[in-house]
């Protein structure tokens, strides 16, 4: 997996190496995402420097982020869960003249070169407007919140219940914080299905996290029955993985947010190379289906993040659907 | 010696409390059998058996931290021999191999921390810490942040512990049930149950009374080793898959009801009927916090008050130290 | 005795044991005959419960070897063939305390009951009649951890006793005992040797080893010195073998002079109570003076002392050198004037991770250096001061008390109470489990601190403490009953503290 | 009582030893004092002053797990009122509260702690735990799942604290080494020192001696909440913000560290220059596994490998049973 990083094996191809921290190692998303990174950089001829592993704390990011310095990386390829907290070392980074691509997040404060993200307010947006338009505006719906002390799961839950209370007032929403744990996902769910048994809709905030464990309460309770059946709960989910296109395919679930980890890998390492070779980022539509806009401290190219239904769930474009 | 002594019964008078507050929230649904065993008890059910296995290795005087990664990593490592994609050892495993390799995986690991306990006479708190960062690691390495999903209908031992029901009661608290009985019994009535009080009173009168003190403190990180194994696959079984931070964290909940159940960390102490109420004052805590809707970002800071004046409260009440 | 020809019950030869640097053993030997009751002496250290420790199979020896019967010892490991060779009271509590009773009377072999399962009517019946025949007079249902000493001590020893196994080895079981128990031990091992049953017994009270011994054997550093009858070895012999000098023993305090009735009272006890134990009790001690307290463990003595000392809430008052001492408060007695020595070192005498210069200078830890600071040098000056002036055996002011042996760190205790330089010193059993030399020693310290400067409270119901004290009052029922100067009589002290003719106890 | 005994330097050998391997694996880059200041040490300086908290609370025989949850809120709370969007208590508060307010925070905490344990005398595990989760969620309500950010140059403490440099040394070493140094000569060289470890050795005889036992126990636990408190301020001067899950997940790592220095959970025994040597050890193994490497999913594995392996040759070679 780290072939790429052998020491002494800096700046081949005349550009440095890039230095990669991986924000998690326990979520399906990201384990995808650290998949692509050694190919994409492979395809790009790029060099690592290292690959390291903050493992959700920020704290160890920006150590991380010295110790990639330190051994070298010309670029830094980041994801921070915790974007308030990253400010100064980016700051410090531009300083010393070492661009760093944000992937995932906008940092709040700071500089850097590029963010690499799919908007996860959109996914929030995306998932209100799949299931207002398939309640017809009306009905319960429950949400898996992640941690309350995520930024990503915090955007997905705002932009979530904004776009209901502006869009669909009639429909009630069960916040429910799991911490991102399945089994918090499934009692949450057990009992307003107790407590309200006409709940019509599913929000999941990580498919990864919660398909298995809300299908199963589902199927336990014989809810688990298609679209034309009224009994059926409509589900979205969020992530895009190889799983929740199963499902959709079974018709278990109604549909899912893609977010492209091989995109983001891809991207992200394309900034950083841009980057070394001294690209200065334009502003507008990309080669590659996206669109570069200017936002504090820097740029962001904005990947699409298509919502995944039956209809179009076998385009091989997504990446669930390679390999 | 008595079944249940006073202080067994001292979270009695709380328990049937949260039963009246509950009811007076939710008259219709709160005490209906299908919310008490499918909203409350049934997701105690993995945590009553890690207290079960951590009561055991308290009373003997030890300590045992990586309980927590067993429930994580023994089905993790049985079911990817199973369903994994890898070829070592021979897999893929028939898919009757799950519950024994997971069993005995458990049982082994707490062979190896008797053998660091006992043997090489280290520290229990640090020597199970250490074992609980290792398996938190190996689980990563092994599911490598991709949840082992979709479990349901391939492997057998994960639908009958997650959706065969006994006289309408989930075969998961049925086990639950039986093993405190069984507990209960062998605590209480026969000379091994016995001598882990002694060991853990005072180890050197009970080796003086021809106990011999480091097979049952091995023997005991052993079974509770394998009850937590058990533990594990019962978990995998809720959520129809294996998750990369499967059991994280569980510890502190596992340790606070233990000891609001009056198992004593000094060993020797307490029982595994107070321990059970332990587990069951915790979940209705929980249930009866979300019945009152509270706000989501508070609920967590209200569980922490309403354990401390619980505690407060024994306290007055039972007029006896803790320790 | 028949006994000769027969191999001996168990016999030690050349036992050697270390651990870690010390040498707790370096050539022990010992042979008991069967139905004898063989005594094992020496002073603090000598090795004794190490023999102990190796005789049952808890240790294994270094060198050495163990017949019993004439035949080897079983394996290390096999505790059942050992238990049924040898039971023992250990010198250190060996019951545990979250156990009944009954349970620990009958602890790893619990009666059995239907399916294979314990039964605990059987368990407690068993353990009533157990007491009963020990005439004990506890409940089996009580938590060891609720016993008194004394109970504890025979709960114990009845234990052992039950196992059936014919030697059977009592380490200092009458250090803690009160007259009464000790005389109905003594019956009930007498009955026993008569049954045919083996002892070995160990103690540090001399006249004890003549009342129910045979034979006795000595050791002295870690070595066997001698075995003999007892009726062949005069106590002066005894105890020259012991301590390996001729000199003898001497009386302490018998030579002390007679204290002026208008010396200065350095403490006046006026209307103390305590509530549960004493009611009232007026009692004071002039400069120059030791009082002894006596009385069984129900009288209240030993709450009265810790009471003063300030460990307990009290009502009344307590004066020392006419300033009075305000209740409940330890700093406030230490203040005031009073050292004190708590009646159990192993409760809440030391420390016994922190080294003997710590624990001898804790109540003068604000004494060591400028504001607040110790310093080191201070400390283990002070430290070798007191390990001189008491004798204490101990490798030097760093070595921690858990090591020393049980009369050495019971000096230690003594120096910790004689560090802030007390107008009054409070003493709860000085001297128990202490062997016959430091005895004296520690005798003889109380009586040299107290000849011209100090007074004291001895608090004890040990007659040789108690011939120390220049007056004795007798404490009953939490009430003080009677005074006897010194010169009392044995029999009449030990009927008023045995409240016989009261209603006590 | 000398300044440094056998035991505490134990782990001296390890540590020269993961000094000579880091070298080998970088030459250029180990050893300099720029990696080892600010890629290793500056990072275990929180670690260093939360760890010195715990051990104070241990030596005196007392456990205290809500130092970590200290390490997030008492610097949320001061940094709330000052730059938070609310108007409680007259906020927002000028800038220079900041400090003084974590610190008496934190110290309010240890004072209620003290209360429960001491007065009502609870046990300290199960108070510190729930006081853990409350002043968790009370962060989370406080905080609100959004980082406070962006405190640089706003907050003139958190400034300090994060960039000030002395003779090339950060402000927060400086701190630590200073603090380390105070507490070693108040433990051995002072009265209350000294009485900290009467107390936790043997609480009785501490008392017959005339030791105000329960003043040293609270006092004790007062300074660990001031400790914890100013450890806080150093993380969020670090990160130049507060995050919502500050100080979480962190009370095992400072148990780690203070046990593998020698500090026994039992009470009365240990040193703060070992447990000041445990932090370093573990600074130093996690920075040679990342330049050694190792697979970031494999990391923690090794990780926990890497200190079972440690303890167990402490033990071969000092010949010592831990407890
Ligand atoms: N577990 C141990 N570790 C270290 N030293 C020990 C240990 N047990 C005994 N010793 C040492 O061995 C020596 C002999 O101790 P032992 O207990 O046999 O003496 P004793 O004759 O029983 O004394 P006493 O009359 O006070 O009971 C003492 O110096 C003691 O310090
Ligand atoms: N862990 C230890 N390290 C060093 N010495 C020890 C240890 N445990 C016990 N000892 C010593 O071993 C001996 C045996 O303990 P024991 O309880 O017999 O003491 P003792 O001297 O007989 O006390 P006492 O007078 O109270 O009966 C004592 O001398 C004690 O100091
Ligand atoms: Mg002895
Ligand atoms: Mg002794």
């Amino acid at each position: 997996k780290d072939s790429a990083g052998a020491p002494g094996q800096q700046a081949a191809g005349g550009v440095g190496g890039v230095g990669v921290d991986l924000p998690r190692a326990d979520s399906d998303f990201w384990n995808a995402y650290s998949g692509y990174i050694p190919t994409k950089a492979k395809d790009l001829g790029l060099t690592l420097t290292a690959t390291t592993n903050s493992t959700n704390d920020v704290q160890k990011l920006i150590g991380n982020v010295d110790n990639l310095t330190a051994q070298g990386a010309k670029a830094l390829v980041i994801a921070p869960q915790d974007t308030g907290a990253i400010g100064p070392k980016l700051d410090e980074l531009a300083g010393k003249g070492i661009p760093v691509i944000s992937v995932d997040t906008r940092p709040d404060a700071g500089k850097f070169y590029m963010v690499v993200r799919a908007d996860n307010r959109a996914y929030g947006t995306k998932a209100c407007e799949f299931l207002g338009e398939k309640l017809g505006g009306k009905g319960k719906v429950i949400e898996f919140q992640g941690a309350l002390s995520s930024i990503n799961g915090r955007d997905r839950s705002e932009a979530f219940k904004e776009c209901m209370t502006k869009k669909f007032p009639a429909i009630t929403v069960f916040e429910e914080p799991t911490e991102w744990e399945g089994t918090k996902a499934q009692a949450a769910l057990e009992t307003r299905l107790s407590t309200d048994p006409d709940i019509k809709g599913v929000y999941m905030q990580a498919g990864g996290v919660f398909l298995d464990p809300t299908l199963q309460v589902l199927k336990q309770r014989g809810l688990l029955v298609p679209p034309s059946d009224p009994k059926h709960i409509f589900i979205v989910s969020n992530d895009g993985i190889a799983q929740e296109f199963d499902a959709i395919r079974k018709g278990e679930i109604d549909a899912t947010v893609s977010q492209p980890a091989d995109l983001y890998a891809e991207f992200g390492l394309y900034w950083a190379k841009q980057a070394m070779s001294g690209v200065t980022p334009k502003v507008g539509p990309t080669d590659h289906g996206s669109t570069v806009i200017e936002v504090p401290g820097g740029f962001e190219d904005q990947i699409p993040a298509p919502l995944v239904t039956k209809d179009n769930v076998d385009d091989p474009a997504l990446w669930g659907n390679k390999k | 010696m008595r079944l249940a002594k006073l202080r067994d019964l001292a979270l009695i008078p709380p328990i049937i409390a949260l039963l009246v507050y509950g009811y007076t929230l939710k008259p219709d649904i709160f005490l209906t059998h299908s919310y008490l065993v499918d909203s409350v008890l049934k997701y105690q059910a993995v945590l009553a058996m890690v207290v079960l296995a951590e009561a055991l290795v308290l009373i003997v005087g030890k300590f045992d931290l990586s309980l927590e990664s067993i429930v994580g990593i023994a089905p993790a490592v049985a079911i990817f021999l199973v369903v994994g994609n890898t070829s070592v050892l021979g897999a893929p495993w028939p898919t009757w191999t799950v519950l024994p390799v997971a069993l005995v995986f458990g049982g082994l690991i707490g062979v190896f921390n008797g053998l660091l306990i006992v043997r090489f006479k280290l520290s229990a708190f640090i020597v199970t810490l250490a074992m609980l960062i290792f398996l938190r690691g190996l689980q990563l390495t092994l599911v490598g942040g991709s949840t082992i999903s979709n479990l349901a209908k391939r492997v057998p031992v994960i639908d009958y512990l997650g959706n065969v029901r006994i006289l309408t009661l989930p075969l998961s608290i049925w086990i639950v049930v039986v093993l405190f009985a069984v507990g209960i019994v062998v605590l209480g009535y026969t000379r091994v149950g016995r001598s882990l009080y002694a060991v853990g009173g005072n180890p050197d009168a009970a080796r003086a009374a021809g106990i011999r003190v480091e097979r049952v403190i091995w023997m005991t990180l052993v079974v509770a080793g394998l009850l937590a194994a058990l533990a594990g696959l019962m978990m995998s079984a809720q959520l129809a898959s294996v998750a990369a931070n499967q059991g994280e964290g569980m510890i502190f909940m596992v340790f606070a009801a233990a000891v609001i159940g009056g198992i004593s960390l000094d060993g020797g102490k307490g029982s595994l009927f107070g321990a059970l109420c332990g587990v069951v004052l915790l979940g209705l805590i929980r249930s009866v916090l979300t019945l009152a809707q509270v706000a989501p970002d508070q609920i967590e800071a209200v569980y922490g008050l309403v354990i401390l004046v619980a505690l407060v409260l024994a306290r007055l009440t039972s007029g006896k130290a803790q320790d | 005795m028949d006994g000769a020809q027969a191999p001996p019950v168990v016999e030690a030869v050349g036992i050697a044991k270390r651990f870690g640097p010390t040498v707790a053993l370096a050539d022990g030997n010992l042979s008991v005959r069967a139905g004898e009751t063989h005594a094992l002496v020496g002073r603090n250290g000598a090795g004794k419960s190490t023999l102990v420790g190796v005789l049952t199979g808890l240790h294994r020896a270094d060198a050495g070897e163990v017949r019993f019967a004439g035949k080897p010892a079983p394996a290390p490991g096999d505790r059942a063939a050992w238990r049924e060779r040898v039971a023992c009271v250990y010198q250190r509590p060996s019951v545990v305390r979250e156990l009944t009773v009954a349970e620990n009377l009958f602890l790893g072999r619990q009666p059995r009951g239907r399916f294979g399962l314990l039964s605990p009517g059987r368990l407690r019946r068993e353990a009533a009649e157990l007491l009963e025949a020990w005439a004990v007079p506890v409940s089996p249902d009580l938590a060891a951890r609720d016993l008194t000493v004394e109970q504890r001590q025979l709960v114990e020893i009845a234990g052992a006793l039950s196992l059936g196994a014919r030697f059977v080895i009592l380490d200092e079981p009458t250090a803690q005992l009160e007259a009464k128990a000790i005389n109905r031990l003594f019956d009930r091992l007498r009955d026993l040797q008569q049954q045919g049953v083996t002892f070995l017994f160990i103690s540090h009270h001399l006249p004890e080893i003549y009342e129910i011994c045979q034979r006795v054997t000595v050791f002295r550093d870690a070595r066997h010195i001698v075995t003999a009858p007892v009726a062949e070895l005069s106590h002066d012999k005894l105890v020259e073998a012991m301590i390996g000098e001729a000199r003898g023993l001497v009386q302490v305090g018998a030579d002390r002079p007679s204290v002026s009735a208008d010396a200065e009272k350095v403490l006046e006890l006026s209307g103390v109570g305590v509530p549960g134990f004493v009611e009232s009790v007026d009692l004071s001690v002039r400069r120059g003076e030791i009082v002894g307290v006596a009385g069984s463990a129900a009288s209240g003595k030993r709450q009265l002392a810790e009471a003063i000392a300030g460990l307990r809430a009290r009502s009344g008052e307590v004066r020392v050198t006419g300033r009075v001492i305000k209740a409940g408060q330890v700093p406030a007695a230490l203040r005031g004037g009073v050292g004190y020595l708590p009646g159990d070192r192993n409760v809440d005498g030391f420390v016994p991770g922190l080294s003997v210069a710590e624990n001898a200078t804790m109540t003068i830890a604000g004494k060591l250096g400028p504001r607040g600071f110790v310093l080191p040098k201070v400390r283990d000056g002070r430290a070798n001061t007191m390990i001189a002036d008491l004798d204490v055996h101990t490798a030097g002011p760093h070595q921690p008390v858990g090591e020393l042996s049980g009369g050495n760190a019971q000096k230690v205790v003594m120096a910790r109470a004689l560090a802030s330089d007390p107008e009054v010193l409070v003493l709860v059993q000085p001297t128990a489990g202490v062997d016959v030399r430091s005895k004296e020693s520690l005798l003889g310290a109380v009586d040299e601190q107290t000849r011209s400067r100090r007074g004291a409270l001895l608090v004890s119901d040990e007659l040789d403490d108690l011939r120390v004290c220049d007056r004795v009052v007798v404490m009953v029922g939490g009430r003080v009953v009677g005074e006897h100067p010194r010169g009392w009589n044995e029999a009449e002290l030990v009927a008023e503290i045995e409240g016989i003719g009261e209603s006590g106890v």
